[in-house]
This record gives structure tokens, sequence and C-alpha cells, in this order.
């Protein structure tokens, strides 16, 4: 049972008032698409043991969209973020890279 | 026998007589006993029957570990199944009925299973039972179902009822010992908010039969001082009868109050479902004891020595004349100390240890009792009740020294912190030598949501036997506990002191005798409710069932509904012995909520009957309701199918709603229709990229039917949109599609298209929305009186729309049609929506008006050939398929679907799509979804499927049958005749035709 | 290997039960095998059970990281059906399902499937349409099933409510022949099987790596070494995607948690399978006594065979709706297994970008059904290198095709 | 208008705490940059309110006006005067991204009166009811049982709760059911 914190609203959010949207960061291929891309964007999710970047939205809530970087291990959650961005911020990954050396970074 | 003394009884008022019944038996105890103490007052040793033996079973533990005195509790809608007896308190007219057991648990003809156990080892029936196959579905199956279950199932409506309660707190404490209260006095001096939960109904814990002094003071002084104190917290809450039942991930946890079990008169909720989130967890839940391993360990009247100590001096209850203890440490010499200061005779402390010279075992010789160390019970003599031991050496295998007469056996094989709630979010054991226990290992606890450790074991649950340490750490972990959560402790505040007798070494004992011969092992039960015998889980770990989970999972150890509390580490024990491994290197199984049994009332909460789900309402829902509704669901919605009159049935009613609507007019409550105002400098680039077609170029005041698909390229949702001005658009949705429209939408705009300048608001609630529908429809809106519309074709031609008042009411008519008819969708605020309803039917009268449900729009609809999203869809249909390529524009650059519609499979010209079908006889109706066959079967045996039918009606306006139907290949197969095999040996034929069977042209709608 | 039987049991019950043999031989891994196979739950080991049975390919590995049927096979509801929709799934279930029907006495040992009867309830009108048409479907495939009206259903189930105030039972896709099997004796009896067939089953034994040449696979590092082979079977369900990771190809993937539930033992009241998916649970009655109930996935990613609570709540809920007299039974323990959901929800079995390296995942929240015929499918796939008949729909280019194979069109859900 | 009816056309209970629906209530859905002083002048205009904090609640003579996300706000007002209230903010904010729109019909709303309040309201919704996580004058927009609420206290005998208007009945069923005599936990205090 997660708890989220919204980073629109700020209130730490019980998984009951959240609807997960899986994985974030993911870049829209369009009309013109090539095969491989395409299918790429729809099916080929990333399906990490450890570090996860995700997409949530405060559903009950402030009804917005943000992203989320969580152990898909442990549950814990390294960060939340606004889902208006590309990457996730430096200071988060820095943030994960110090609690997970291992973790090989983030790869767009 | 078991009786009641003379005193003692901390917990009972005897001035308070309770009146009972077992098995029809009244029966007396008192207040303050539970039906496990007042059962054995009465001399009722034998309360059950083990599950695959049918073995008499009697009560062996004082708490929720108790795995035999499971009883049927309480009548009709108050009965239940598998009560434990050691945690139901006792109360005036309880009624209570033993369980798995014909015709009487004292004569029990299931009990041969015992007899012909040697042939019913662990596993036997995956040996066993093959041939003839036949023989195990219709033979061997049911009665080995027959024979399985403890209580029976209840069979009437749950009487009562339930409910859910959120706390959020600094510090959840669980257990009410003296651990849990010194760590709540820790927690709540730092001003962190604190909740103490116990699950007895009493305070103090063990302490209090254990002669544990705190502060120089027995420790019941101390307990009642701190729940002074307590009390006094505000920032402090403490409940009893409440049960810490589960640990979840990020500090959720679950107690189980049980509000009304002791006292089922009350009113109000009878269990209550704490979901509780809290920064740190302090689990202070004591420790269980476990049972000893020798032959006739199960017999009624061999009990923990805890248990007999806690019968004794909290209910005042001997559980025998005569009690044997038998032991590996010196706790259960308290045991033997407390009986015999009771007045009871100890005939022998038998104590597998080679020697036993501790503070205790001292005590115990100097008050004449005879002690034998290094000894073992060799087996009990008995059947439904103990009449004596033999005593045997430890070392050897069984033989006989001397018979010790006796009526009870008290054995302690030791004690196990309760680690459950550590365990269950991934708190991770060590296993310590020097106590033979599991404990929890304070360098792996279960992580939370910023991956530090959000459990803290504290007290004997921390594996501190004694009281003094117990103290020392349960109050440093309160602290500790508070600190983490973010409230620093004041200065000064000081541990308790505890002081119990000291205790020597314990000696684990697996096996008693350590060399039991094969008979005694088979005699020696481990879980004595699944009927697991030491032998059982020798015999697993020869078979290669060597993982503990396969041992448990081979003999179903520790599978019964104590889950294993009193069987799993004796278990545990005999499996690595038997694969000469050390324990912890075998390891534990995994511990799973609930702590203990939890019921399902009390999971599903409130949420039952009118509360299960909610209906939503229309404005209209009442008059709908008065009015002959009969309902349909839809999604969460329930409309009307049709309106019934007198007399008339379903279908006879669907008629006339649709012949008058054709011929006359109609009144449709279309409210549950989506509508989301999408607005701003960039809502028409936005709508171009979620609609199919183009909308960007919608002219104000005008409308457009729309089609949505996913990325996936499958249209999902339909809907005419209109355009309100410059910036602003009102997007309809299907019914059930209002939600998941708009969250579409804000999803596009949140996350991908940030900086486009479109908001969104879903106004579906807002509006009533009611249908005229018919070719009378203009007239009966002008007799409503309109004000500032010109309603004329001219004007207000179909697909446009405008703003004014009918009948006194602002609204906004929609020339849009479902049905093919003359029609106006009009839209006034929901607060309105009776009233302009109302008018709409007084005006109409003249003409003819009738309202009309969901069937009779969905067959006109069919007669036009408009698809309906949900039959002509499922999720896998693209709007090609549906002949629906004038909606997808061929100018834009993209839109949300258009690169999956590229894909080989989707330009298939062999893809299903949609036809008409009419059948060879048009007083024919195909059935629902049947499906077309072609040529020959296909090589797997199966027939070649081509499609199947969408809808399918009759129409009446007609007069034939009409359907669709999504067949492969169908655009190019007009006029082909199609085959329908709808049953074994029945054949439907029909025509492939074009879909639209009426008024093709359009003319009807467009006056 | 001793055989079992009645007889056997008595034999042994006289020399009091020392005389058994181990069920399988406990293996430590050789340099190389002809194929070796990962995860040793129920479709790895009846893929090695078909290649050796019907392929006489037996220099065969099975590879486990913990112990063997301790993953989804291990943990889940055991409903056993093969009412689906689409042709693919029909051939590939009802195959399995009535493989299920004699596997007790292929393997010689009893796996317990009770055909008992799979009841799937229709709330909506929006259900009832849906199992007319998996109705229709199945009888043109070879599939037995029926729509049965409420009247029948309560005659199946006198236990059911048939009026609940909010979804009435409006009647039921009714598969006699469908019904349950005892999870654990499924991975058991194939392991035994296979350690009989001499091939090698490897507990305790983690795939860490998977090597190739040349695009080819060539072997697998482990826990335990090396270990070389001429083709590789992925068959670890929720962790596909860490070992297609490995493999160095992506899958359509994700990995979220699954929860079950069983009561506390009564004595029988329900001898069908309910599935009520209107309102998301189900129930079977075990042949211990227990009503184990299955609920709903989470819908985020996780590997720690732990799920979120609420979806235990929505289950119970549901199901007190529809059977009342639940409500005074209590959970006895709940649990959670890690599921490999795709993106159709239907499996995968097939080649892979990697020669020689086959795949067989993705049966999510409902492949303990299919363990026979997917080890079947499967088998035949890596032994002629080539995707069989029954695989033939399942292979993972359908997914840039757009091909998909997708049962919740007709109301079902995938258990 | 006279014949316009509220969800529940005022209906009350009496239990452990008062629950009444509020009747008709004038509501404003206005969406926005917050941060851009002109929306602020409007609804200074439409309601006499400055701009609320985060997740805050004002009330005035005029109305009120409440925080709902980082670009949405719901002014209250009375029912009659909803809709030139849109138009008026509709003009002042000429030329300003916004979408301003009348939801009062689209919404239930309702009071609840007595101590007990917040534990009614914890029974059903994970949100921290404790003054601390939900201080008076703060709007918590979350779950109440298997429906979406939003609720603020205006002072700690009186809370307001919105609904959508088609879950209306259902809610008022729940929350009477919550509400009942002797069932409160006394936990919040
Ligand atoms: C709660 C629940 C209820 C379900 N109910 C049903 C139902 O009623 N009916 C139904 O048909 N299906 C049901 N299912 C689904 C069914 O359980 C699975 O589809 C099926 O068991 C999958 O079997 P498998 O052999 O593919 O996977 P598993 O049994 O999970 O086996 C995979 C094995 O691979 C091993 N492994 C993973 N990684 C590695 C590695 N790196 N190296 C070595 N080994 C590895 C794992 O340890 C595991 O043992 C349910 C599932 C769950 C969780
Ligand atoms: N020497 C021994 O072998 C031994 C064994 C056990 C206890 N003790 C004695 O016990 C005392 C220590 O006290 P303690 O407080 O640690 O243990 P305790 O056993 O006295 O108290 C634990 C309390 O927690 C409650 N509890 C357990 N699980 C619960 C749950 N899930 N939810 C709610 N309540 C739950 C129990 O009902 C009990 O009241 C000392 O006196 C110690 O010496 C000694
Ligand atoms: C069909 C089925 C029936 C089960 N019955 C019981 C049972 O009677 N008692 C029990 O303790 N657990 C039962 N379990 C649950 C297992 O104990 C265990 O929780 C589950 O297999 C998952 O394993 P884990 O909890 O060790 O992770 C059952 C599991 C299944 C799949
Ligand atoms: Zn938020």
């Amino acid at each position: 049972m997660l708890i989220l914190t919204c980073p629109y609203c700020g209130i730490d959010a019980d998984e009951t008032d959240l609807a997960p949207g899986g994985e974030a960061h993911v870049t829209r291929h369009g009309a013109d698409a090539s095969d491989d891309d395409f299918e790429a964007y729809l099916f080929h999710k990333r399906n990490p043991r450890g570090v996860h970047f995700e997409r949530w939205r405060h559903v009950y809530g402030c009804g917005k969209w943000f992203h989320a970087a969580r152990d898909t291990m442990t549950l814990e959650v390294f960060g939340t973020y606004p889902a208006q961005t590309l990457v996730p911020p430096k200071t988060l990954q820095t943030k994960i890279k110090k609690k997970r050396p291992d973790w090989k970074g983030f790869k767009k | 026998m078991s009786t009641r003394l003379a005193d003692h009884g901390r917990l009972i008022d005897r001035t308070k007589a309770v009146e009972f019944t077992f098995n029809g038996k009244r029966l007396k105890g008192f207040q303050g006993d539970t039906l496990a103490s007042a059962l054995l007052a009465n001399d009722q040793l034998l309360v059950g029957r083990s599950f695959k033996y049918h073995r008499p079973r009697g009560i062996v533990a004082a708490g929720p570990e108790e795995p035999n005195a499971l009883v049927g509790l309480g009548l009709g809608g108050r009965f239940e199944p598998n009560q434990r007896v050691t945690t139901t308190e006792l109360f005036d007219g309880l009624s209570a009925r033993s369980q798995n057991h014909w015709p009487s648990l004292e004569f029990d003809i299931g009990a041969v299973n015992k007899m012909m156990s040697r042939f019913f080892p662990a596993g036997f029936y995956y040996k066993t039972f093959m041939f003839p196959r036949a023989a195990w579905k219709h033979l061997f199956e049911p009665v080995i179902r027959g024979a399985a279950g403890l209580g029976k199932a209840p069979s009437a409506r749950d009487a009562d009822r339930y409910e859910y309660f959120y706390a959020h707190v600094d510090v959840l404490i669980v257990g009410g010992g003296i651990a849990g209260l010194a760590a709540a006095l820790a927690a709540g001096k730092t001003g962190a908010k604190v909740l103490l939960v116990e699950q007895t109904a009493d305070w103090g814990g063990r302490a209090l039969v254990d002669g544990v002094e705190i502060d120089v003071k027995p420790a019941a002084e101390w307990v009642a001082k701190t729940l002074k104190a307590l009390n006094s917290m505000e920032n402090v809450s403490i409940r009893t009868r409440t049960m810490g039942a589960g640990v979840y991930d990020h500090g959720y946890a679950l107690a189980y109050e049980r509000l009304s079990d002791h006292a089922p008169e009350t009113t109000g909720p009878r269990h209550r479902l704490w979901r509780i989130r809290a920064a740190r967890i302090v689990t202070a839940t004591g420790a269980i004891e476990r049972p000893l391993s020798f032959a006739g360990n199960d017999i009624p009247g061999v009990m923990l020595a805890g248990a007999v100590r806690d019968y004794a001096l909290n209910y005042g209850v001997s559980v025998g004349d005569r009690t044997v203890v038998v032991t590996n440490n010196d706790d259960a010499y308290l045991t033997a100390i407390a009986l015999a200061r009771a007045g009871l005779n100890v005939p022998a402390i038998i104590d597998a240890r080679s020697k036993a010279t501790g503070e205790l075992p001292e005590k115990a010789r100097k008050l004449g009792i005879r002690v034998e160390t290094g000894k073992a019970i060799g087996k009990v003599i008995g059947s439904k009740r103990v009449q004596a031991v033999t005593l045997a050496a430890q070392a050897g295998e069984g033989a006989t020294l001397e018979e010790i007469k006796c009526d009870a056996v008290a054995m302690s094989g030791g004690w196990s912190p309760v680690v459950h709630l550590w365990s269950h979010c991934g708190g991770k054991l060590n296993w310590d030598e020097d106590q033979a226990m599991f404990r929890p290992d304070p360098a792996r606890p279960p992580l939370g949501k910023d991956g530090s450790g959000f459990v803290i074991a504290a007290g004997t649950a921390n594996g501190h036997l004694a009281a003094a340490p117990a103290m020392m750490d349960a109050y440093a972990a309160g602290k500790r506990a508070a600190a983490e959560a973010g409230h620093k402790a004041a200065e000064g505040g000081a541990a308790p002191v505890a002081k119990s007798e000291s205790q020597d070494r314990i000696e684990p004992v697996w096996l008693m005798p350590q060399g039991a011969a094969y008979k005694l092992r088979a005699k020696t039960w481990l879980d004595f409710q699944n009927d697991v015998k030491v032998s059982d889980v020798q015999l697993a770990a020869l078979e290669g069932y060597e993982s503990v989970e396969h041992t448990k999972r081979y003999t179903t150890l520790g599978m019964a509904s104590d889950q294993g509390k009193l069987s799993n580490i004796n278990g545990l024990g005999i499996l690595a012995h038997s694969l000469n491994a050390e324990i912890p290197a075998v390891g534990t199984t995994t511990f799973r909520p609930p702590y203990h049994p939890i019921s399902f009332g009390a999971i599903a909460g409130e949420a039952r009957g009118g509360l299960f789900k909610p209906v939503r309402q229309t404005p209209l829902h009442d008059w709908h309701q008065k009015n002959g509704a009969h309902w349909e669901p839809v999604a969460d919605w329930r409309r009307p199918y049709c309106y019934q009159r007198d007399g008339e049935i379903v279908k006879q009613a669907v008629t006339r709603e649709i012949l008058n609507t054709r011929q006359n007019v109609g009144l449709l409550d279309a409210s549950t229709l989506g509508k989301i105002i999408v607005k701003g400098p960039d809502a028409g680039r936005f709508l171009d990229m979620l609609y199919t077609n183009m909308m960007s170029n919608l002219g104000i005041g005008k409308c457009r039917y729309g089609l949505m698909c996913n990325e996936n390229g499958f249209l999902f949702d339909d809907g005419v949109v209109a355009r309100l001005t410059d910036d602003s658009f009102l997007c309809h949705t299907t019914s059930g599609g209002a939600d998941r429209v708009h969250a579409w939408m804000e999803e596009w705009l949140q996350t991908e298209w940030w900086d486009w300048k479109v908001y969104t608001a879903n106004v579906t609630e807002q509006y009533a929305q009611i249908g005229i529908v018919g070719p009378k429809a203009r007239q009966v809106l002008e007799a409503m009186g309109v004000k500032g519309i010109d309603l004329s074709a001219e004007k207000l031609p179909f697909m446009t729309f405008a703003e004014g008042s009918i009948a006194g009411i602002q609204a906004r008519p929609y020339r849009i049609s479902f049905s093919g008819e003359l029609s106006f969708e009009v839209a006034v605020a929901a607060s309105e929506g009776r009233a302009f309803w109302d008018a709409a039917l007084e005006a109409g009268r003249e003409f003819g008006i009738q309202p009309y449900g969901t069937e009779a729009l969905h067959v006109m609809r069919a007669e036009k050939g408009f698809i309906m999203i949900g039959d002509e869809t499922d999720g896998t249909v693209i709007p090609q398929d549906l002949g629906l390529h004038w909606a997808i524009s061929r100018k834009k650059a993209d839109f949300l679907g258009k690169r999956a519609q590229l894909r080989s499979y989707m330009q298939d010209p062999d893809r299903k799509q949609l036809v008409g079908l009419k059948t060879e006889d048009p007083e024919v109706v195909l059935p629902d979804a049947a499906h077309a066959v072609e040529g020959p079967k296909r090589e797997n045996g199966m027939e070649n499927i081509i499609g199947h039918v969408t809808s399918t009606y009759y129409s009446p306006t007609l007069g034939h049958s009409i359907a669709m139907g999504l067949i492969k290949g169908g655009s190019r197969r007009m006029g082909e005749v199609l085959e329908f095999p709808v049953a074994k040996d029945r054949v439907i034929r029909a025509t492939v035709v074009d879909p639209v069977f009426l008024d093709k042209e359009g003319i009807r709608q467009d006056v | 290997m001793k055989r079992y039987s009645a007889f056997a049991i008595a034999r042994e019950a006289l020399r009091h039960h020392t005389g058994w043999q181990r069920a399988w031989r406990s293996a430590q891994p050789k340099k190389a095998y002809d194929v070796i196979i990962v995860g040793a739950g129920g479709h790895g080991l009846a893929t090695a059970y078909y290649l050796g049975k019907n392929h006489g390919i037996r220099n065969v590995a099975i590879i486990e990281k913990g112990w063997l049927g301790g993953g989804n096979t291990g943990r889940n509801t055991t409903i056993i059906r093969s009412n689906y929709l689409q042709d693919e799934s029909a051939a590939i279930y009802e195959k399995a399902r009535s493989l299920y029907e004699t596997l007790s006495q292929d393997l010689n040992y009893n796996i317990m499937f009770s055909p008992r009867g799979v009841l799937m309830l229709a709330q909506t009108e929006h259900e009832i349409r849906g199992y007319r048409r998996t109705e229709h479907a199945n009888r043109l495939q070879g599939v037995e099933t029926r729509f049965i009206s409420p009247a029948e259903v309560k005659k199946i189930v006198p236990i059911i409510e048939l009026s609940g105030p909010r979804y009435p039972v409006l009647g039921a896709l009714w598969q006699p022949r469908g019904g349950t099997a005892r999870h654990d004796a499924v991975a058991w009896g194939y392991a035994r099987a296979c350690s009989d067939m001499g091939m090698d089953i490897i507990q305790q034994c983690e795939v860490t790596g998977i090597s190739q040449k040349n695009g080819v696979v060539s072997g697998v590092s482990t826990t335990k070494g090396d270990i070389a082979c001429n083709k590789l079977g992925l068959v670890v369900a929720g962790h596909s995607g860490v070992l297609a990771d490995m493999a160095g190809f992506r899958l359509p993937i994700e990995s979220v948690a699954l929860q079950a539930l069983v009561s506390e033992p009564i004595k029988p009241c329900m001898d069908v399978v309910v599935m009520a998916n209107t309102v998301h649970g189900y129930m079977s009655q075990s042949d211990k006594g227990e009503m184990v109930i299955g609920g709903g996935a989470d819908g985020f990613n996780n590997y720690t065979q732990r799920g979120s609570f609420h979806h235990i709540e929505e289950t119970v809920r549901a199901l007190i709706e529809t059977f009342p007299m639940i409500s005074r039974l209590k959970m006895l323990r709940q649990w959670g297994g890690i599921v490999d959901m795709t993106g159709d929800r239907s499996p995968i079995i097939g080649k892979t970008p990697l020669n020689n390296c086959f795949i067989n995942c993705g049966w999510g929240t409902g492949g303990f059904k299919a363990i026979p015929g997917s080890g079947w499918s499967m088998a035949a796939t890596m032994a002629t290198g080539e995707p069989d008949s029954l695989a033939a729909g399942f292979g993972l280019e359908r997914f840039r095709e757009g091909r998909f194979i997708d049962e919740s069109v007709a109301a079902g859900v995938a258990h | 208008m006279s014949e316009a009816v509220s969800a529940l056309n005022g209906a009350e209970f009496n239990g452990a705490v008062r629950i009444s629906e509020a009747g008709l209530l004038g509501m404003i859905t206005l969406r926005g940059d917050l941060e851009d002083a002109k929306l602020a002048a409007a609804v200074k205009a439409a309601v006499g309110l400055a701009m609320p904090a985060k997740r805050g609640v004002r009330d005035g003579k005029k109305g009120s006006v409440a925080w709902m996300s980082p670009d949405e706000l719901l002014l209250m007002l009375p029912y009659a005067g909803a809709d030139q209230t849109v138009a008026r903010l509709d003009k002042s904010l000429e030329g300003v991204h916004h979408l301003a729109v009348n939801v009062s019909d689209a919404r239930a709303v309702f009071h609840l009166e007595g101590r007990g309040l917040r534990e009614v309201i914890a029974k059903g919704s994970p949100a921290d009811l404790s003054s601390m996580g939900l201080p008076v004058g703060e709007v918590r927009r979350t779950r109440l049982g298997q429906v979406a609420v939003a609720f603020w206290l205006s002072d700690e005998d009186h809370l307001t709760l919105i609904c959508f208007r088609s879950v209306g009945a259902h809610v008022f069923a729940w929350l009477k059911n919550a509400a009942a005599e002797g069932t409160l936990p006394e936990f919040l205090g």
C-alpha cells in the first residue's frame, strides 16, 4: 500500500487516491514513426528489478499526473516530480545513485 | 478432572455468574472467563476433533495460537464456525457447538481414520486414487471432499455490520504487555502521536502471571499506573480487543477491533478494521510457547505449561488434579510452582536437560516437587483424556522406566517470539542458538517508503525473554520509534526496572525421547489440527521434499487455522535434523497476514447491501422509478430500459416506444451522455489529435460526430462535438465513457502536450439532457414555449444548436439524432431537469408523447445502421472496420491511433468488417453474438469461424429482423449468404446487406 | 522409478514408510546440456517433460533459482477452464484441459484434477452478450460450454445470492469440464517424471547471464557456474523481462503483483468454481475445505510477491455480495505472486531475436490451466525450431503487426 | 428558476453528527494560471476574496473560494448569480487563457455539524483527518468510500463536503451510516 507525495498539491497520497500509469519518460512516436520505434513505444516497457521511473495520477486529489522514482524490489520511493519533464531531475538522479551505487543511471 | 479452584482468578468476577451452552448442555461460568476457561471449569476437556484422523482434541493453549478448540458459535445470522474458545469472551446466553464429528463429539465414526492412519501418511493422496480414472471424480474425491473442512458453513445472511477507520499516527505499538506499555510510555512522553493496541480485553500480558516486579512493586501496580498515565496523554490512544492483524508496505497496518463479539446485543458495528498509517510500528507482541514432541502429546489434557498457569492464575481453573510438567527450560517450573501453591498435585517435573539447578528448579524442589532431569515422556496413556505418562530417558528410545498417573500434562518446549508482524513486510530473522529461537534481525528490518526500517520489535517479541531486558528494550524501542518519527525524547525518561526470577539455559528438544521409535514418532504430533506428525515430516525429507516450503506443502504442516504458531519451529527442528542441516539453513516459511484470522465482514467494511457500490442517478431518476422504469445498468448509472405499462411485457413496451417515437414523438433521458468542455487557443488543434476527423474547422454553433481511438488504433469512444465559441468546444461522449475520455484528455494535456493552451472540464452532471424525438418533436417544443430560438429547419438545421429559453428554462437544444428522426436534444441545468421533463410531457400530451428507454434507442439506432460503442466495438475494432472511413481525416498529419492503423494487420483486407445481415426468414432474429462459419473444418478440428453478430433485433418499424455483424472481408461479401450455426443442429442463413436499413438518405432526421 | 499405487502404500505402511524413493534427484549442474530450461515452474517443467516424452530429448537441465514450483505455480488459485473466445486461445487451453484429464495417469502422480465445473457469472447485459459470444464460439471450436439461466446457476451453487441489489445474477457461462487441480502436485508430478527420464532439476541456482556466439545462444551463467547448451528455453513468468534483458532483447511485459487468499476450512458448501468478473472476485473450495479466493492485480511494477490490500477488500466485498454466507468466515492467509502481463494479456510462445533461445511467458493471471498444453507446444517449438500449430498465433511478432489475441473483448478476465 | 431543485432537496439527518444537504449553491470551476494577477483580480471581483493559498479555502461575505489544484479554483456564491459571474469572469479575463464554467448543478453539497465529524469522514477517507493532517480552512480532495469528494472545515464543528450530483444519494446514505449514534471510535478526540 504505497504512499506517494503529490508534487503539485503536496499531499502524501494513499495508493487508493492514486492511479498508476506505467513507465515514465516514454517518447511518443506518431504517424511517421518506423515500425521499430512504434513497437517499442507501445510495448517495450522497462520492467527492471530495482530503480524504475513511472507515472501516477493523483486521481482522487488534484487530478495531476506526476512521476515517481521507485525501487520495484523494496518499494522504496526515491522521489516524485512533475510530469512535465523529459528526464528525471538531476538531484534525484544523484540521490538514487548514492543509495543504489549499482544503478546504471537513467537511460532515455 | 479440570475444575474451578476456590481462589485465584485475577480476571474473573465470581459475583457475576454467566450461563452458556455447549452442544446444548447448559453450563455456568463467570464474567471475565473465556469460553476456554469456562469449559475447563466444567470439566469439558474434549472440545473437538482433528482434521484428518478425527482424533479427540482438547484445549492446549490460552490465546489465539490455539489449534484445537474451535467451535461453532452463535445461531442463525450470528453463527460463526471455527471460533477459538480461547479468544472468545464468555457472555450470557453464549451457545457453542463442537465441530468435525459425526454423529457426536464423544462418538465419532470418522475416528476410524485414526486406525487406518498408517495408510494415510503425508501426501498419500498423490500416490493413489489414480485408477480407474473415473473413480477419482466419482468416488475418491467426493469422499475426500466430504471429509474436508472443520466447521459448518453458515447459511444465513450476516446479521451484523462492519466498518473501517483510517488512522494516521507517528507510532503504532502492537501488544499491551509490559513491553508494549513501556514503549507507549516512552513514545508518548515525546509528544508523538501514539496508538497502542492489545488483542485481548486486558493489559499487562504475561508479566502478571509470571510474578514479575517492576520498580520494586508487583507488575500489576505498574500496569495500573502506566495505564493511567497513558490515558492522561492527549497524544496517546490505547485500545483493547484490537489485534494488529497485518503490516504492509509503506507503514500501512491493519488492526482488527472486535467491538461486540463479547456483547452481541450491543448495537453498532461488530468489527472495526483499522487501516493505520504509521511512521513507525513497534511490535511488542510477546512470545508463544512451543509444545514438546512426544507420543500422545495431542491427547486432551496435554497443554502448554504457560496456558496451565494462565488458567490457574487468571481464571482460577485447574486443568487437572495431578499435573505432570514436562520441559526443556526453566519457565515451566513457574507452572509447577503455581500449581503447588494452589494446592494441586504435581507428581513430577520431567526435565529433558541433564541438570536443572537454577533458581526456579530449586524453588520447586523446596516445595517438595519431584524433579526428574535427563528424562522424557515416553508416551501419554489415555485416549479422550490423559490417564498417565511413561517416564523414559531422554537419551533413549522410549523404554518405560516408570508409569506416572496423572490427568494433565503441562509441556514447554521453550518460547518463540511472535515475529509475525515484523516479518509480514519483509523483516528478516536470525536464529538465536542460545535461546533456541528465531528473533528479528535488527539489521534487516522491513523497509519503508524512504528506505529505512519502519518496524521495531520490542521486549519478548524481540527475543528478550526475561522481564528486565525486555523492559529496557521496549522502553528504548518506544523512544527510538518516536525519534524516528520526528519526535525527540524529553530528557530524563528512564526505563522502569523490571525483575523476574532468573532462568537457566534452555536445551532444544525437537523429539522426545531423542531416539523415539517409529511407532512413537507416528503418534507424536507437530500440527495438532492438520494431524501432521513427526513421522510425516521425516517422510517428506526422505522423499526429497527438502525445502521447508516443500515440506510445508507436502505435509500441510503449519497450514491449519493456527498457521503453525505452535508447530512450525518444532517441525523445522525435525526437518533440519532429518536433512542433517542447521535450522537457520533450512529457514522458515513465509509469514503472511493476517496474524490471526479476521472476518470477511470486517474486510468488506460498510460496503454491503445498499452501500455495496454507488449507483449514479440522473435528475430524473425518481420520475423513472415511479413510472414503470425497467432498469438497465449502464456503467455506474441506471437507465430505464423501457417503461412498462400495466399488463405489458418488456418486449411489448419496447415495441410501443419505438413505434410511437417513429410515428409521433418520444422523450428520452439522455443525461448520462458525457459532456466535456475543451477550451483554449489550442483547443481545435488538440481535438484534431484526439479525434480521427477534423474538429478545428467546425463552425461555431455547429455539431460534428467524431471518433476517438487509442494509440493502438482501436476505436474506444464516439460522440458529437459542438463548437460553442471560437476557442471552446463541448464534446459529447458515451455514457460509460465520460470519465475515461476526460481522463484521456487530461493525460495527453498534462503529459505530452503540456505547452498547449487547453483547459478541460467535465460538465456531464451539470446538465439534464433530454431528447425530444420524432416527427412531432418540433411541435412539442413549440408548445412548451420557446424564447430566443428559431426552431425552424432553416434557422436551426440538422447538426446545429442554439440557446434560449424553453418552458421558461434556460436551454440549449442540439439538432442531433441517434434515432434517425427529427430530434432535439435539449440540455438544461440539472436542477431544472425535472421541471423541463414535466413541461415536455405536459405539452407533448396532445402529440402523443411517450418516454422511451435504452432498448428502443438501441433498436432505432440499429435500424439506421449507427454503431454502438461496446456492441460494434470491443476494443479490437478500428474505424475502418466499421466502414467509417468518412470520419477519418486524410488531411491531418497525425492523430492518436493513426500510426497504429498503418500496421500490416490493420491493413489486411480480410479483417472483420461491419455488414448488415438479413435473415432468410424475416421473422427469425439472429441470436446475439451468433457466429458465422465458412467452408470445411480447420485441421485442428475447429469450425472455420469468419465473424459474429454484433447487434440484432426485430425491427417493428420495418417488420422484419435486422442485424449487424463483423465478418471477415465483409465489405467484399455484399449479397453473399452466410451460415450461422446457432445450436448443435440449427443453422440460420442470412444475407450480407448494407447495415443501414432505414432511410439511407437521412431524410427523416433532416426536416 | 518405483510406481505409486494403493498397493505401494500398503506395502510401505508395513515397513513404516522407510522404503520410499526420492520424488526427484537432487542434481548439480553438468558442463553442458542439449537443452536448458530456465524456471522450474509448471510451464518449464512441462516443457522439459514433453521434450523428453514427445521428442526424445532428455539431456536437459531445468534451472530454478528457488525451489521448484515456488513461483506462480505454487501460489495460484488453480482454476482450469478453456472457454476462451479467440481461436488461438481456445485451441491451446482446450489442449491443456484435455491433457489435464489424464495427467495423473501419465505422470503416475495424482495431481487431483477435479473437473467440477466452472461458472462465470453474467451480471450486466454487456456481460451476457460477451458470454453468449463465447458460448457460440466455443461450440464451433469444440469446447463444451453453455450459457445457463439464473435458476440453473442457483441449482449448481445453492449458496449464491441471485438478486443482489447492485448486480443481480443474470445467467452464467458454464463449463462443466473445467475445474481445479492441486497446483503443487502438478509441479511435483512433472518434476518426478523429468527426473526419472534422467533430466537434471537444479534448484537454488539463479541464472545471472546468457551467453551467445554470433547471434546464437551458447549457454548461461548461474550462481552455480557457467553451463553450456544448444538450445535455451526461458520460462520464468514474472521474471521474463529480467531474463530478456540478459539476452539483449525487450519484451512487451510488465511484472505486477496478483493476490489470492484463503478462508479457514469449512465443510463442503460449494462444489464448483465461480467467477464474478463484473465485481472482480472468484472463489472455489479446496479439497481441504478452505474457500480459495482470487482478485485483481496491481497496476504498478513490483517484484515483492506482496500486493496492495485494497484489492483484497474489493474482492471480499464482491464475494460477500455474491455469497452472503461468507461474511462470517475469516481470512486465514493472503499472499501474492508476480505475474507477467503482456500488451494484449495473451501469452507469448516462440522464437526470440536470439537464435536458439525460445521464450514462453506472459501467462499473466491465468497460466496454471495452460501448463500441459503450453509445455506440449513449447517442447515442439524448441525441438523443431519453429512454432508448432498451437504456438503459431502467440509469437512476439504479433505486437509489431498489431495482430493481438485479445480475450478481454468477451467480458472475460483471464484467470 | 423557482423550479430548480438540488440533488437531495435539502435532506437532513441527526446522528452522532448533524448532516444536511446544502440545497442550491452557486459553484464555478475556474481554471487558469493561479499566479496571474489578472486572474486574482477577477476572483476578487467575483467573490470579493484574495487568491487562496495552496489547498486553502477563503470565506467571505460574497462567497468563498477553494484551491482545487495548481490550475483550478472553485468559487462558491449564491446559486442565482453563477451564470452572471461566469460571464463576468470571461469578460474580465478576455485574452487570458482560462476556463470558467458553472458547475452548480453538477454537484451535491453537504454540511456536517458536530464534534465527531472528523471521525465520520475518517471511516471512509484515507486522508489524515487529524487536526494536524487537516487544519481548519484547508481543502482535501480525496476518496470517501468509493467516490471522489472534497471537504474542508470552517471551524472544528463545521465541515462542508462536495461530491458529484449523481452520487449524492449514495453519499448521503453512506454518511448516515457512518454517523450512526454510538459508532464513533473516539480516536481523533
Ligand atoms: C494469485 C494468483 C492466482 C492465479 N490464479 C490462476 C488460476 O486460477 N488459474 C490459472 O490458470 N492461472 C492462475 N494464475 C496464473 C498462474 O499461476 C501462472 O500463469 C502460472 O503458474 C505460470 O507458471 P510458470 O511456470 O510460467 O511460472 P512460475 O511458476 O512462476 O515459474 C517460473 C519460475 O522461474 C524461476 N525463475 C525466475 N527467474 C529465474 C532465474 N533468473 N533463474 C532461474 N530461475 C528463475 C522462478 O523462481 C519460478 O519458479 C494465478 C497467479 C497468481 C499469482
Ligand atoms: N521467559 C520466558 O520464556 C517468557 C516468555 C514469554 C513472556 N515472558 C515474560 O513476558 C513479559 C514480557 O512482556 P511482553 O510485553 O514482551 O510480552 P507479553 O507476552 O507479556 O505481552 C504481549 C502482549 O501482546 C499481545 N499481542 C500479541 N500479538 C498481538 C497482536 N497481533 N495484536 C495485538 N496484541 C497482541 C498479547 O495479547 C499480550 O498481551 C516479561 O515478563 C517476560 O519475562 C517470558
Ligand atoms: C490453492 C491454494 C490453497 C491454499 N490453502 C492454504 C491453506 O489451507 N492454508 C495455508 O496456510 N495456506 C494455504 N495456501 C497458501 C500458501 O500457504 C502460500 O501462502 C502460497 O502458496 C504462497 O506462498 P508464500 O506465502 O509462501 O509466498 C494455499 C495456496 C493455494 C494456491
Ligand atoms: Zn495532488
